[in-house]
């Protein structure tokens, strides 16, 4: 797309292969001054985190083309849905966005079954029902928007913009006021869509759970600008971002392959790529999978041997990488381990390092409880 | 099928009169006539912009004149009907009949902060008579500004009818249809020019049954209707 | 007896029906130009905006005689409108109950454009964005959102350009004249009693015709309204 | 030379500052009723609604003329409640400017309630509730949530009343009467050149006279609607 | 109150001393069928869980009094908001409680300023500039409500209600939309301002950390009726309820004592109500504070005795009570310990009990690693 050349900076013209959206825009609003240039790869959700009023609506209000940027272009694929030195603007029902506001903003004259098809192509129409199954909503069908609960009225949102079959998702806070069970239910099947329809998601949530779960990739926004962007799992490891991302329970994700299934105690063993196994709570899936396990920075426990006599079933031997003081907890160190290539990391007492002498490169055991595997997602 | 009906154009005063005369035309003609009423500068202006008149009558000679003036083909002109003017009371007013101008003040009859109510003096025939017959009388400088005028007489009459005058100035013809009021005096002819109804048929074609019709309008059977509603005749001199 | 006296004459009939006629052909071709109107003035910004929204008041600041006289003046057979219209279309307004149409409609059409204009106004853009981003263009987001949302001042100004219209007497026998079968509409008929001195029980009778007929379609608004609203109602009323 | 073309008459200048003067305090003294009622039928439920929506109605229905005259049997110095007004308070209505203030008020009162009643209809009752979560009473809620928020609907209907008093014709002249310095309006001397043969310059003048007030309301109107609005605008326009 | 003598359930006309708010109501909104009792400490956070649409808004909306209740009563302290027998319908203005809703609903022509002063009595002046402060919205005070963002709107909600000076706060879903930092400063906040004045508040979230952090009573509700309610550690202490109260972490509350501060390893030393002691991060308390200390159940190891070269700090002598099945997670056992007097619970695989021979009765030692307390309420 030569059409970029003239801005400025072409680095970052050439989109790599499987960008999905690309974007560099500057708006002022008010006092406050959104300047931000953001990529969101073909496949995948991609978390957009800052804290309220860092500008994460206004940014998505301008890729939607709700607003126009002061200067700036948005790029879908192939596609320029805005440029302001082209002058192009691709007016708002022709982006084939689906958006979920951050207030339901359900049309209040139309049924829950009319604001769920207002924006569904007739090929929608298969997976509406397992959609508003899904949703938990197909008895509010005939309900008028006015009757509904809070929770019930975020969940048709969601529902009437997965309908439309976007080619881009951007999900404002979509699962606030939805109850612990929902939540979980919607997360993963958000992420079971993205990955059969490839179909990427811009994110925004304040839940660093929520964004735990569900992203691969995370774009961190203080006061309308970007400050760190990448693959979460990479952010996570970097121990200079544990203040910024201070709301996430730190954790690792380790990449492992299923093995074997214990059916009687429901239990799973995966092999890490360095051999070593784990058991954890039963996993639906073939062995041979691969899979990725969330382990909170707390959940992890050193020892110099695996103790005996307890209920500990997973250690895992591991190298000690680094060792910081955390800028989260003024108690406590973060230590990066090495587990075969994967790094893993673990929150401990300045006392219990002091006591346990650790030192970078020594080798160690990380005890990691069974029950401690969210392998929910 | 009957032919075209005559679409007389005629002053609203005249209402009640003319309807009585087109009724007894039509019992025993075979033809459609068809009243509108309207004011006389209305009416006028519409001729003027082409309405589908075939017969105006004018409620008074200026409205007769700015037509026949306007480049149109009015055709021969009749001064039908006389009207009078006369001072009018409501019927339970305690004030004596007195002929105006005739050593009695109008004003004189008028309480404190009351009014004598008029056609609009500038515009609307009645009262245009009016101020012509106050000023005769002399009564014009004391009276015109406790005048309270209407925009047509039924206006002015409606007002003495509610007693929220106690005199006002109207045809007789108004006069005599309304049991409401009753006549305190009449003006003396002489004091205002003579009031009265031009008629010209305004259809540059004017079918038979138009020249049949005005020709009765003029003629005595209808001239014994409109009597019957305190017009006078025009006398022949 | 007392049936005969309910009963209507077939002159009552006929200012009824016509009026009706009239009234429900005014609001119907000032309904699609008010609600666009309304919609460039609630939504849009242009150059010769604040011309545009004076200009169609003028029919509300005006005397209505001086509209008539002012329509007479351009769609009048001989105005500039009218006689393009005339040679163009063969269409001649004055004097037929087609330009006494356009009278009511250009009289009634402030208060349409004003009403639909609040309503427009406050319905929430941002509903109109979220069935933008729906893959709704705008003509779809303005039928299935905008209008919609908008119902209660399109009822508003629906009543009350057709109550307008309804009552329209001084554009309507200036511009339409007042002739029978064709213009007299239930206000003109009415004015031509009044102008009568003694039919003053016929124009009560009229006049609580008028009364009745406006009663009724403004209840079969406010049903409709009702309706309307009962379907938006929040928990909060 | 021109400038004596284009400077006004003293009668002008009567007219002009008598018209702003009745039509203001029409406007005035609807003003506070016009928004009860419209608050009654917006936001409460009771007997007899329909019934006050008819009656205010009434005015739009009817012909001016009517109108007036119903006022002079009701509020005339001998109207049942003319009477009580005259021997309680001294209070004379017909051929007084106070009387054209009431006669415009009465035609501009449905145009003002409804657009009152569509801004307040139009308000969310879940701010009001919320106003009432802090501790605020119905008073407060109507005054520091409701009609502020109803700010354009309270403009739309002044402007709309305002335009409707500045213009109104037909009750003002049967009710107060034609009085130069009293009670002729711009549109009462409009109308009276209109009525008479080759006056037209002046109608004319007077005609743009009239539009250029209105223009000049309707802008401020306007101005004050954009302010309050811009005050208001979400993110989403 | 000899008001209530003819209601139906004598037995709970008698509000026990220090209920703030008492209420049975009945309500049918379309098919749905609110009816609830539920009385309401005078001090403490009461929380109100259940999932979307089960009655929470529409139970506060007839506390609040903006519905009118189909049958039954309100009564805060003595005075009786709505009694439908008696025909009281105290109105909404009159009922001095403090209500945040589940949208912000400011008033869009108030600048924030006057929202925020649009119902605070002279009184408050003195906390209006702490509470701006605390919610960090001194940069906006001059906006007007449409140019703030999701999250500012809300906080702007929440010190409008606090600043009214209520008897009774009644917030739903409150803390939506805001970010973590600010979400803890503000539920801490909260606790601290019932304790203080105490005021009491029903606060309904469907955040089981947030209630798990603040609330000290819970009200369990599912489809319009009230199916669990008492002290939140009693509740969750109930195996019953484990299923329930799913979308819970799990977690003990332990009551202990500050005894001793750690500055260098900024630690303090607590003991509890049996002797035994935990070292825990800092806690900014004098010696003697009683505290409570939240113990997640996955937090919780056993081992037969305290294991040596670990990261282990805390270990505590315990006896086995109780062992379950867990209902939330197919692999793990649910186990009831006493610690002293005080009750503690764990989840262990099915498969460590096992191997560890637990039984009911037997010793065993609690290990739970510094930094798994969440201190920070
Ligand atoms: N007017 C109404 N007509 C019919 N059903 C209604 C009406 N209002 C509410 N409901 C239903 O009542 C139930 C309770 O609603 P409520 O708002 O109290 O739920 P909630 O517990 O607050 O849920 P959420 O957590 O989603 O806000 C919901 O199922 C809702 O659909
Ligand atoms: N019209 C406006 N005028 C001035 N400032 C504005 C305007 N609109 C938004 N802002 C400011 O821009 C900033 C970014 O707003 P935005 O809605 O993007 O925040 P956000 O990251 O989505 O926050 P939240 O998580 O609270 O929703 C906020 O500080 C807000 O106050
Ligand atoms: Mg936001
Ligand atoms: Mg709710």
């Amino acid at each position: 797309m030569s059409g970029n050349a003239h801005h400025s900076t072409p680095g970052e013209i050439h989109a790599p292969a499987g960008t999905a959206l690309e974007c560099r825009l500057r708006k002022r609003l008010g006092t406050f001054d959104l300047d931000i240039a953001l990529t969101v790869p073909a496949s995948g959700v991609t978390a957009l985190f800052g804290e309220s009023g860092s500008g994460k609506t206004s940014l998505l209000r301008l890729i939607a083309g709700l607003d126009r940027p002061d200067g700036g272009y948005v790029r879908l694929g192939e596609r320029m849905l805005s440029d302001t030195q082209q002058k192009i603007h691709v007016p708002i029902h022709r982006r084939q966005l689906g958006i979920v506001f951050q207030e339901a903003r359900l049309f209040p004259h139309y049924r829950v079954r009319g604001n769920l098809t207002y924006g569904m192509p007739r090929s929608g129409r298969a997976r509406f029902d397992d959609l508003v199954t899904l949703l938990g909503i197909g008895h509010l069908l005939e309900r008028l928007p006015g009757a509904l609960s809070g929770g019930e009225a975020r969940r048709v949102a969601i529902g009437r913009a997965l309908l439309t079959q976007p080619r881009l998702l951007l999900l404002d806070e979509p699962l606030t006021g939805l109850d612990g069970e929902r939540k979980r239910e919607l997360l993963s099947y958000l992420v079971r869509l993205t990955r059969e329809i490839d179909l990427p998601v811009l994110y925004v949530s304040h839940d660093t759970a929520e964004i735990a779960a569900i992203a691969d990739h995370l774009a961190l926004i203080e006061q309308g600008r970007l400050t760190a962007h990448g693959q979460l799992d990479e952010l996570m490891m970097r121990l200079d971002l544990t203040e910024r991302l201070g709301g996430f329970d730190a954790a690792t994700r380790l990449r492992a392959q299923v093995v074997d299934h214990d059916h009687a105690y429901a239990l799973t063993q995966v092999v890490l790529d360095d051999g070593q196994t784990l058991r954890i709570p039963a996993l639906d899936q073939h062995p041979g999978t691969p899979i990725r396990l969330r382990v909170g920075v707390r959940d992890v426990a050193l020892a110099h041997a695996m103790p005996e006599g307890t209920s500990y079933r997973n250690g895992l031997a591991a190298v000690i990488d680094a060792i910081e003081p955390s800028t989260q907890e003024p108690s406590a160190n973060e230590v990066r381990l090495m587990v075969g290539r994967q790094r893993l990391r673990a929150r401990l007492t300045r006392q219990a390092c002091d006591e346990m002498q650790l030192a970078v490169g020594r080798p160690i055991v990380a005890l990691i409880r069974s029950v401690a595997f969210d392998s929910r997602f | 099928d009957r032919a075209d009906p005559v679409r007389i154009y005629a002053a609203a005063s005249m209402t009640d009169a003319m309807n009585a005369a087109i009724q007894a035309y039509e019992s025993d003609h075979d033809v459609d006539i068809v009243p509108v009423y309207a004011s006389s500068s209305t009416l006028a202006r519409q001729i003027a912009s082409g309405a589908p008149a075939d017969i105006y009558l004018s409620a008074n000679e200026q409205w007769m004149d700015w037509l026949a003036a306007q480049d149109l083909p009015v055709g021969e002109r009749v001064d039908l009907l006389r009207n009078r003017l006369v001072l009018i009371a409501p019927t339970a007013s305690d004030i004596a009949g007195f002929t105006p101008g005739d050593g009695t003040t109008i004003a004189s009859r008028l309480g404190d902060g009351q009014r004598l109510s008029v056609g609009e003096t500038s515009h609307v025939p009645a009262g245009i008579y009016a101020k012509q017959a106050l000023q005769s009388i002399g009564e014009w400088n004391a009276l015109q500004s406790r005048l309270a005028s209407g925009d047509n007489v039924r206006a002015a009459m409606a007002l003495v009818e509610r007693n929220e005058t106690p005199l006002g100035i109207v045809y007789q013809t108004d006069a005599e249809a309304s049991d409401r009021v009753k006549r305190v005096g009449v003006f003396p002819d002489d004091s205002h020019q003579p009031i009265t109804y031009p008629l010209a048929v305004v259809d540059p074609t004017p079918s038979d049954d138009t020249e049949a019709f005005r020709r009765w309008l003029a003629g005595d059977d209808a001239l014994a209707i409109f009597s019957r509603y305190g017009f006078t005749p025009v006398e022949s001199d | 007896m007392l049936f005969e006296a309910i009963a209507l004459s077939d002159a009552e009939w006929q200012a009824i029906i016509l009026s009706l006629k009239i009234a429900g052909s005014a609001v119907g071709w000032i309904l699609v130009p008010g609600v666009a109107v309304a919609w460039l003035l609630a939504r849009q910004d242009f150059r010769g905006k604040a011309l545009l929204d004076g200009l169609l008041h003028l029919p509300l600041v005006l005397p209505p005689v001086v509209v008539g006289y002012l329509l007479l003046l351009s769609l009048g057979r001989h105005g500039w409108l009218g006689q393009w219209l005339y040679q163009g279309f063969g269409l001649s307004l004055p004097f037929t109950w087609q330009g006494a149409a356009v009278a009511g409609g250009v009289m009634a059409f402030p208060l349409l454009v004003r009403a639909v204009r609040l309503s427009l106004e406050a319905v929430d853009p941002k509903l109109e964005a979220a069935a933008g981003t729906l893959g709704a263009n705008r003509w779809r987001v303005l039928f299935t959102i905008t209008l919609p949302l908008a119902v209660p001042g399109l009822l508003t100004g629906t009543v009350l350009a057709f109550a307008r219209a309804l009552s329209e007497f001084g554009a309507t026998i200036t511009f339409a004249s007042n002739i029978p079968g064709e213009t007299r509409t239930l206000p003109l008929a009415l004015y031509t009693l009044i102008q009568t001195p003694g039919r003053e029980a016929a124009a009560a009778r009229l006049c609580v015709l008028s009364i009745v007929i406006a009663m009724l379609s403004l209840m079969a608004s406010e049903w409709l309204a009702r309706r309307a609203r009962q379907r938006l109602q929040e928990r909060d009323r």
